[in-house]
């Protein structure tokens, strides 16, 4: 399995942390259009997904697929937005998104009291945390896939 | 000394003083009773007793229960630096609130991450986990009644307001709203849930009531913020 | 998934922590005029007075203690344990009344990263245990000067300078 | 029956002083425990540092009166016997005990103190009170009330 990229948005949907792993591709707008994009994107999608769907099942989560790559959504009820680009190969990341927000996020971002709500996560500790989650998920995939 | 004291009668005057030899004693140092030889032999039996015992060092009985007195005396000693600070007891009760709303809003993602639990549907829902936080952090179970008619206001009730339970007001501070951090907390919490409440507290111990009431109402549901650009 | 979730402990000691990072980084206890150092001195007494109640209520059961060492030993292990639910990593002394206790990861450190820019909010994250620290040893009869230092987040000693001990 | 209590300051200044009786006995109360001040040093001091004695005589058991906060009966008259108590932060308890025609036993002397103590702590930790400072809360007062109550 690959990651690619992740965003994070807090609940008014402004993107508070991006990382990336494994992206091939420049991108060839800034960060924060970027996070525009991709927010107004997962809204908009929700919305549909909401309206069309046949089943009276709200869901906190979903992934669309292309031909090359996955994008996963997952939100907490609290409104924090959790986007990851992860290959085709990969097994759902829900479980890995929710771990994200409850062993890092809500660990080292709201524990954190110099983390302000609404500002971008600048915090070291918080990337370095991420990264071991991620890694820990990849090398745990690649034995058992 | 005692004959001293003794010849002198009169209550009026007996009480100062006493209180005037008792603190007169630091000065004068103290002064011994028994006979010395007496004093001696005592004392050092002690110290030789002191020494075998060196190795039993105290112990603290209760350390689930130090947590909650560690909170409710910081808790304390900041209201009590907080109304040597600013002149009005209404800006206190300002300031209390809003520590508990920025408590609030990081205390429900802790209480989210721990329970999974999904959004709340209604306030019959929201009563009883709210309930259930303040069960797992502060270990109280307060009540929940007084139900309105719609199901959109309720009330929490406490046997004793929490964190005060040692607190005796002074009668400049009647107006204080010691405990008024908890219906910042439940407004901060509530928020990051999408819900807009409102809260204040209606009873309280320390104002002379039997119980402590925290009143919540439902305003209104909160929605996903829009993206730029779109309706 | 891939990650083994952690079980959750210590509700508890949330509340602390979480109102122990409003009073130090909310504007609450600042002045007008934002005084760093005016910040500092009210941790430092919501700390001390802290302490010094708090010592009177863990003592209340306790054996009284022999000496000056054995106290410092007392805060260094029960005392820290009971708040912050682990001892003291070192402890030196002088024998000539200064102490230095060494938290190799100090409960209100622990969120925060060990950069630069960080290093100067250390001081904020410090105050209020130094006055519990000091404030204890006071109502204990023993009138001290504690100061703290981060050498590199999260560990963190904290000086005892005995002053006059009874 | 207790019949005066009184709570002793770091600095050896009273912060708490009740009686049974307000009047003219009352400053009979202030010597007997001034006077049991004294006892209480000499039994505590032993425990510190400052003690150190030459020689080397030995009585197991005495030990309890110094680390033990409670340190008994400090003297005794044909009409009352005072019982002294030290906390680990040098607040000194008194309590002067009535002899009557059912006497009290040790058990319910210590219970008295533990009590006192209580009521010491939960008065402390009230962050409007200022450690120290004479005791005027209503609270420790009822508590004291209860004691000499004999309840």
């Amino acid at each position: 399995m690959t990651i690619h990229n992740l965003y994070i948005f807090d609940r008014n949907g402004i993107l508070v942390y991006y990382g990336e792993w494994n992206r091939k591709k420049v991108p060839s707008m800034s960060k924060e259009e970027e996070g525009k994009l991709v927010y107004g994107m997962i809204i908009s999608l929700r919305g549909v997904i909401e309206k069309v769907s046949p089943l009276d099942i709200k869901d906190n989560s979903f992934h669309y697929r292309t031909s090359k790559y996955k994008m996963n959504f997952w939100e907490s009820p609290s409104g924090v937005k959790f986007v990851m680009n992860t290959d085709l190969n990969s097994p759902n990341v829900k479980e890995l998104l929710r771990s994200i927000y409850t062993q890092v996020y809500v660990e080292y971002v709201v524990k954190n009291p110099l983390c302000v709500q609404g500002e971008f996560i600048n915090s070291e500790l918080f990337a370095q945390k991420l990264d071991e989650v991620i890694k820990a998920s990849l090398s745990y995939t690649s034995r058992t896939v | 000394m005692v004959k001293q004291v003794r010849q002198i009668s009169g209550v009026s005057c007996t009480v100062q003083l006493s209180k005037r030899i008792l603190s007169d004693r630091i000065v004068a140092g103290t002064v011994r009773i028994h006979g010395p030889n007496f004093f001696w032999l005592k004392r050092r039996s002690q110290l030789d007793n002191a020494r075998k015992m060196s190795r039993q060092t105290a112990r603290i009985a209760d350390p689930k229960k130090v947590n909650s007195e560690l909170f409710t005396l910081t808790y304390g000693a900041l209201v009590s630096q907080l109304v040597r600070d600013y002149e009005s007891v209404d800006d206190v009760n300002k300031h209390l609130e809003r520590i508990g709303y920025n408590i609030g809003i990081r205390l429900i993602e802790d209480f989210l991450a721990r329970t999974n639990f999904p959004r709340c549907h209604d306030m019959r829902d929201a009563a009883d986990k709210i309930q259930q936080a303040f069960k797992l952090y502060l270990g109280l179970s307060p009540g929940i009644s007084n139900w309105s008619n719609g199901n959109e206001e309720f009330s929490l009730t406490f046997e004793s307001t929490p964190f005060a339970e040692f607190v005796e007001l002074p009668d400049s501070c009647s107006n204080l709203k010691y405990g008024n951090i908890l219906p910042g907390v439940v407004r901060g919490a509530c928020e990051m849930v999408q819900m807009e409440v409102q809260s204040w507290i209606i009873q309280d111990t320390l104002k002379g009531d039997n119980i402590t009431e925290l009143r919540i109402r439902f305003i209104k549901k909160l929605e996903d913020a829009i993206p730029a650009g779109e309706d | 998934m891939a990650v083994q979730p952690q079980p959750f402990s210590g509700a508890e000691e949330l509340p602390l922590e979480l109102l122990h990072g409003e009073l130090v980084c909310s504007e609450v206890l600042l002045s007008k005029d934002k005084d760093i150092n005016e910040l500092l001195s009210k941790l430092e007494f919501i700390g001390f007075s802290t302490g010094y109640r708090l010592i009177e209520r863990l003592l209340k059961e306790s054996p009284r203690f022999k000496d000056e060492l054995e106290t410092i030993k007392f805060i260094c292990k029960d005392f820290w344990t009971a708040i912050y639910k682990k001892q003291i990593d070192n402890l030196r002394t002088n024998h000539q009344g200064t102490y230095v206790l060494q938290d190799n990861s100090f409960k209100f450190l622990s969120r925060i990263s060990a950069t630069k820019q960080n290093l100067e909010h250390g001081p904020k994250f410090l105050a209020y245990t130094c006055g519990m620290v000091r404030g204890a040893l006071a109502n204990l009869g023993i009138a001290s000067v504690v100061i703290a230092e981060v050498t590199t987040m999260p560990t963190c000693r904290f000086h005892i300078t005995i002053t006059r001990s009874v | 029956m207790a019949v005066c209590v009184a709570v002793i300051g770091k600095d050896n200044g009273p912060m708490y002083f009740r009686t049974r009786q307000s009047g003219v006995e009352e400053l009979q109360y202030h010597f007997i425990v001034s006077s049991a001040l004294d006892i209480i040093e000499e039994r505590v001091q032993s425990s510190g540092k400052s003690g150190i004695l030459p020689g080397g005589v030995s009585n197991p058991g005495a030990l309890e009166i110094t680390r033990e906060l409670y340190l008994g009966a400090l003297t005794a008259q044909e009409e009352y016997k005072v019982y002294g108590y030290m906390t680990n932060t040098k607040i000194k308890f008194v309590i002067v005990i009535e002899e009557s025609s059912t006497p009290l036993r040790e058990n319910d002397i210590r219970t008295m103190f533990r009590k006192l103590h209580g009521a010491f702590c939960d008065l402390m930790s009230n962050p409007f009170y200022s450690p120290g400072s004479e005791i005027r809360s209503k609270r420790f007062h009822d508590v004291v009330n209860s004691i000499v109550a004999g309840q």
